[in-house]
């Protein structure tokens, strides 16, 4: 789960993290009454879960309050890769000496936690890893031992030159680890750490990713999740136990399994069709999650026919056809429904079906291909 | 005709009497499964299915049963300390399903575990299965044939969809691994595939990856210094989209890296023939042993 | 550094550890307040830094405000092992059903924390120790990995058999280990942890020494340093920078070292003597330190002659001399001095002496004799 | 003729600008310890005394010198720090003066260093003098003669004490190691006295304890197991109080635990001949020698 930069920074703050003040606000009057407590410039930075604020004009400087309110009217609303922008972040404007990255992400190779640092900071740093490796310092952390002050130590000297840097630097570092592990998070980031003209280290931006596994134990974390700003038809499927992502293609898709459901995916593609979407209905079966995965996938003006591809291990095939023929009995759908079904239940399931008057196919491949042709049928 | 289990294997269940537990517990006995012990805490004294006695801890149920592997169905807050009661009470193969663990407590574990000298596979996995021997987790048994393909995968009904393959056509499994979806996981596809290969009775390997991370490009690499057994590969989510994540956590393209055309790429460049649909499975299986045979 | 029981039940607290409420009194009309806004019967217990108050009339049960201010009013001011109770804690009664023991102590040989618990609680667990090992389970913990959730569950077994007791038990172990790690502590123990008679899981004591070498990093532990609970001498001692211990002999030693100072009284009673005290002046020699270590012996009407044992390393013993001079231009010296320097900057330092009319020898057993000697001629 | 540093150590003063480290470094320079490093955060580039390059770094202080062991006189705030990065580093010999370091830092760190391979000698101790060779510490190099007899002691000024006795006396030293008086420290009486044993260049060794603990009973009885060189040992604090701490933080009689005389008790039942008084030293090692040339 991504925070905004706003709920990111109130975890660096816990931790000790120094950053120049700053508060959010969802409308002009609050962005003026901010940039006045604040005095000086500001800095209005929309939140929105997206890279690339920057340049669509999400981030403006502005000299006074009023100027704030104006620049404020304009980010309020505006629409960046498909997020409506609500929220503002007003800090004050840091005269920045120098600007470094630093940030913890979660390694799969290793297995730890990875600290990169890197004096080039204030730029995408995907970039950097691509065209100047050198100019990026990992360390992979030992969650025995934590972050230890000399590590800390070298990688603030990779950064700085002047010790009270490299001490400061080394803090946060520490900091930004602590964030990392005690808050389940599977990135933490500030891009850039800056030094100011008058010497201090700060944290300009924050950025914080968190394991989806954590909320459940982390009720404060899980309230930070921001369902407007994210496409209505995932949050419903989320909230059904579903994981559904939006496609460009005009055949929806319903798997058991995160793995055969990409299978599927590329085997509608291999035939000649395009999925609209991914959705795993997950390991155990229940017809009502049935139920909201057709609703969902049915509201989608695109999508032309639907796939069911159930290998039924966990998963009752029996639940599944019993969750189809419910669907069918709350809502109409228009547009023909090709299902294959095997493994746990199946001939339940195949008698619940035929009983609807619908039939089952055995194999993955004949029903993608029937599916595709019934989709070219269409068109 | 196996790796990591068999017909030796004894088996503790961590989570025995749990709704999950209980329910593949039943399956892994009427599979033949040798499942000798449980553990629910509180519920120790009783028994399970009226023959498989039950422990507080694991470290009880160990010295009274001589267990030596444990499989785990207990719920996620309390599943990375079930893991390592398992490893310190000394079971050498401890395989996890449980879905839905805090990355944060697996960082924190898998280096006791390592340590503990004990294989985890897993967590959120189908466990494995030695078809005709044991079974570990919930892979199906119905859908399985003993044989002399060893089957790795990332995934869980893919796996199956890809063992059924396998199956219909008389193409039989040493064991099928399913190591799981998710970043941190404790036996990756290298470890897998060095035991299959050193296993005298698996002749071909299938593997089954999908997006995300760069596990199937260092197997691609590993396969292919250390491999002479015949590797057939699959990978899922060619249509995936970048940057979100397809319901394993581990399945995300981040950037340009972990795409799937990059994985096939890798499988191709190092000697693995690639399947394009599931379904391949059982013709490039055939195709290989049929030149390692010549 | 050890804490009172209030205060140490103040960093369970901060743990999360359940135990009954309590406050902490100085006056019997406090202890009436405290009695009447808990109320019931509480227990009234003098905050004394040392064992055996119970035995010594320190802990009395009172069924209502009244009686706990009669109480209250016989406990403050009692003198226990020469200590003056000027505080007590008071709690509301526990009606209990079990009373367990759980510890953690500093352990040399494994070099790790070990976690100790027995189901014989409520008595002195040494003598459990002593008189039935096999009754006290013990674990060292690996502070890579903290006490994992297994450990303090199998413990929690050795405690009870109900399943929610032995949850309990092992969240409050937790905890323990917690405040152990978290304040630098070398000892943290409940003795006894009960259940109650509704089934709770309390600790009724609560006991914390904390290593003095936290204390430089931990100014909100020093606070809790209460030098009243100590004898002024050792103190005063402390704040120059010096270790003294009183003992009950009349050969007053200065010493450098602790080490040497140990050897020092040993050769006092080998030669016939009896050391008044264990002095050291430590490390860095500073002829201040001298002064007060001077100042605080020749205050103890029992000391006959004072012996200075210095080998100079980093000490010097030029220092010393100089130390011993400005004393004696301070204050008056009724005793004799024998003194014994060797070492670092000796020559400067019998110069020294020889100017102020004083020798000084060069050989330990020499100037052991020669005090013990001095002692006899004075009695 | 020595343990664990000889005219071969190649030393790193991590601290080296401080108060301390500064005054001994030059202590440690005229004895002609090859002192070649130091590390102080902040002045890497500068040289101390004119010939010593300091480092902001350990691991740029190993990689430009080849520096082997580390002496550490760094605040107590940073000595569990430094420890680690000593370690880190590679270093195999990590001698830290420091005193007043927090136990819990010491819990957390000694694992580190176990794990790397490194003996750490300490904290708060004097460090140790191969006499002749190198001095790696506070120890003063002028009470101490080149010979063959091994000192070990839980003390500082205490050990002086007995080593100026040897040396008056004409009886020389291999090495002398101070180990501290805390209860938590990197190197115990066990260690030293095997490297002793197993040194050909040691005849005999004087083993100086105090009260507090059991670290002298363990090495009383791996005394009789594992050592065939004559033995002497002293305990301090037959006079000490039960209960209170004797300045070392190691030195405190718990209950009945740790007095003088079961110390002095469990090295006369080993074979550990007991000096009553520092002086004894002399004779009893003469004696002992002497009955070992028979």
């Amino acid at each position: 789960m991504n925070l905004h930069e706003y709920q990111a920074r109130e975890l660096f703050r816990q931790a000790g993290i120094r950053m120049p003040d700053g508060e959010v606000a969802t409308k002009p009057s609050e962005v003026e009454a901010i940039a006045t407590r604040l005095g000086g410039g500001v800095v209005i930075k929309a939140q929105v879960h997206t890279g690339g604020r920057g340049k669509a004009g999400g981030v403006k400087l502005a000299t006074d309050p009023r100027e704030a309110a104006e620049h404020a009217e304009t980010i309020l609303g505006m629409v960046i890769k498909d997020l409506v922008v609500s929220k503002v972040l007003v800090v004050p404007a840091v005269e920045i000496s120098s600007e470094a990255y630093v940030g913890m992400i979660l390694d799969r190779e290793s297995q730890r936690p990875v600290l990169m640092v890197s004096a080039s900071g204030g730029v995408d740093i995907e970039e950097v890893a691509a065209s100047s490796p050198e100019k990026i310092r990992r360390l992979a952390i030992d969650p025995r031992f934590g972050l230890l002050p000399h590590q800390a130590m070298e990688l603030g000297f990779a950064l700085y030159d002047d010790l009270r840097h490299v001490r400061a630097a080394a803090k946060i570092m520490t900091q930004l680890y602590d964030v990392f592990m005690d808050n389940g998070a599977t990135l933490t980031e500030i891009n850039p750490l800056v030094t100011s003209s008058e010497g201090e280290v700060l944290a300009l931006d924050a950025k914080v990713t968190l394991d989806d596994n954590i909320l459940e134990r982390r009720p404060d974390l899980a309230l930070l999740r921001d369902e407007t700003a994210e496409a209505t038809s995932e949050v419903e499927a989320r909230h059904a136990g579903l994981t559904f992502i939006k496609l460009d293609g005009n055949v929806g898709c319903v798997v058991n399994g995160a793995g055969l459901a990409m299978a599927t995916m590329d085997l509608v593609k291999y035939y000649g069709g395009e999925p609209a979407n991914f959705l795993d209905i997950g390991g155990s079966s229940n017809p009502e999650k049935v139920v909201t995965a057709l609703r969902i996938i049915t509201r989608d003006p695109s999508v032309k026919a639907i796939l069911f591809n159930i290998f039924g291990g966990i998963t009752r095939t029996d639940d599944v056809a019993n969750g189809i023929v419910t669907a069918l009995q709350q809502f109409k759908v228009e547009v023909p429904i090709v299902i294959r079904l095997t493994g746990t239940n199946e001939e339940e399931a195949i008698r619940i079906l035929s009983e609807a008057g619908m039939t089952a196919l055995n194999g993955m491949d004949e029903a993608v291909e029937q599916v595709v042709a019934r989709v070219k049928e269409a068109a | 005709m196996s790796i990591l289990i068999d017909s030796q294997t004894r088996l503790l269940v961590q989570g025995i009497t749990g709704r999950d537990g209980s329910f593949h517990t039943q399956q892994m006995l009427e599979y033949g499964t040798q499942v000798c012990a449980g553990v629910t805490p509180g519920k120790g004294g009783q028994l399970f299915a009226n023959s498989v006695p039950i422990f507080n801890t694991v470290a009880d149920a160990v010295h009274q049963t001589s267990a030596n592997a444990a499989v785990i169905y207990v719920p996620p807050a309390f599943a990375a300390g079930a893991i390592a009661e398992a490893a310190d009470a000394g079971l050498g193969l401890i395989v996890c399903i449980t879905e839905g663990i805090p990355t944060v407590d697996l960082l924190r574990i898998l280096p006791f575990v390592r340590e503990k000298g004990a294989r985890l596979v897993g967590p959120n996995c189908p466990g494995l299965i030695s078809p005709g021997s044991a079974k570990v987790g919930i892979i199906p048994g119905n859908i399985c044939l003993p044989g002399r393909v060893g089957v790795v995968s990332r995934s869980g009904t893919l796996t199956y969809e890809v063992v059924n393959h396998l199956t219909r056509e008389g193409v039989g499994q040493s064991t099928c691994v399913g190591i799981g979806g998710d970043p941190i996981i404790g036996t990756n596809f290298i470890d897998c595939l060095a035991a299959f290969e050193s296993d005298p009775d698996t002749d071909a390997i299938v593997m089954i990856g999908e997006i995300g991370g760069t596990d199937e490009q260092q197997a691609a690499e590993f396969v292919a210094g250390n491999v002479k057994k015949p590797v057939i590969g699959f990978i899922a989510g060619q249509t995936a989209p970048k940057g979100r994540r397809m319901g394993h956590a581990g399945a995300i393209i981040s950037g340009s890296s972990g795409t799937a055309s990059e994985k096939m790429a890798a499988f191709e460049a190092n000697g693995i023939s690639v399947m394009e649909r599931p379904v391949d499975v059982v013709h490039l299986v055939r195709e290989r042993l049929g030149q390692v045979s010549v």
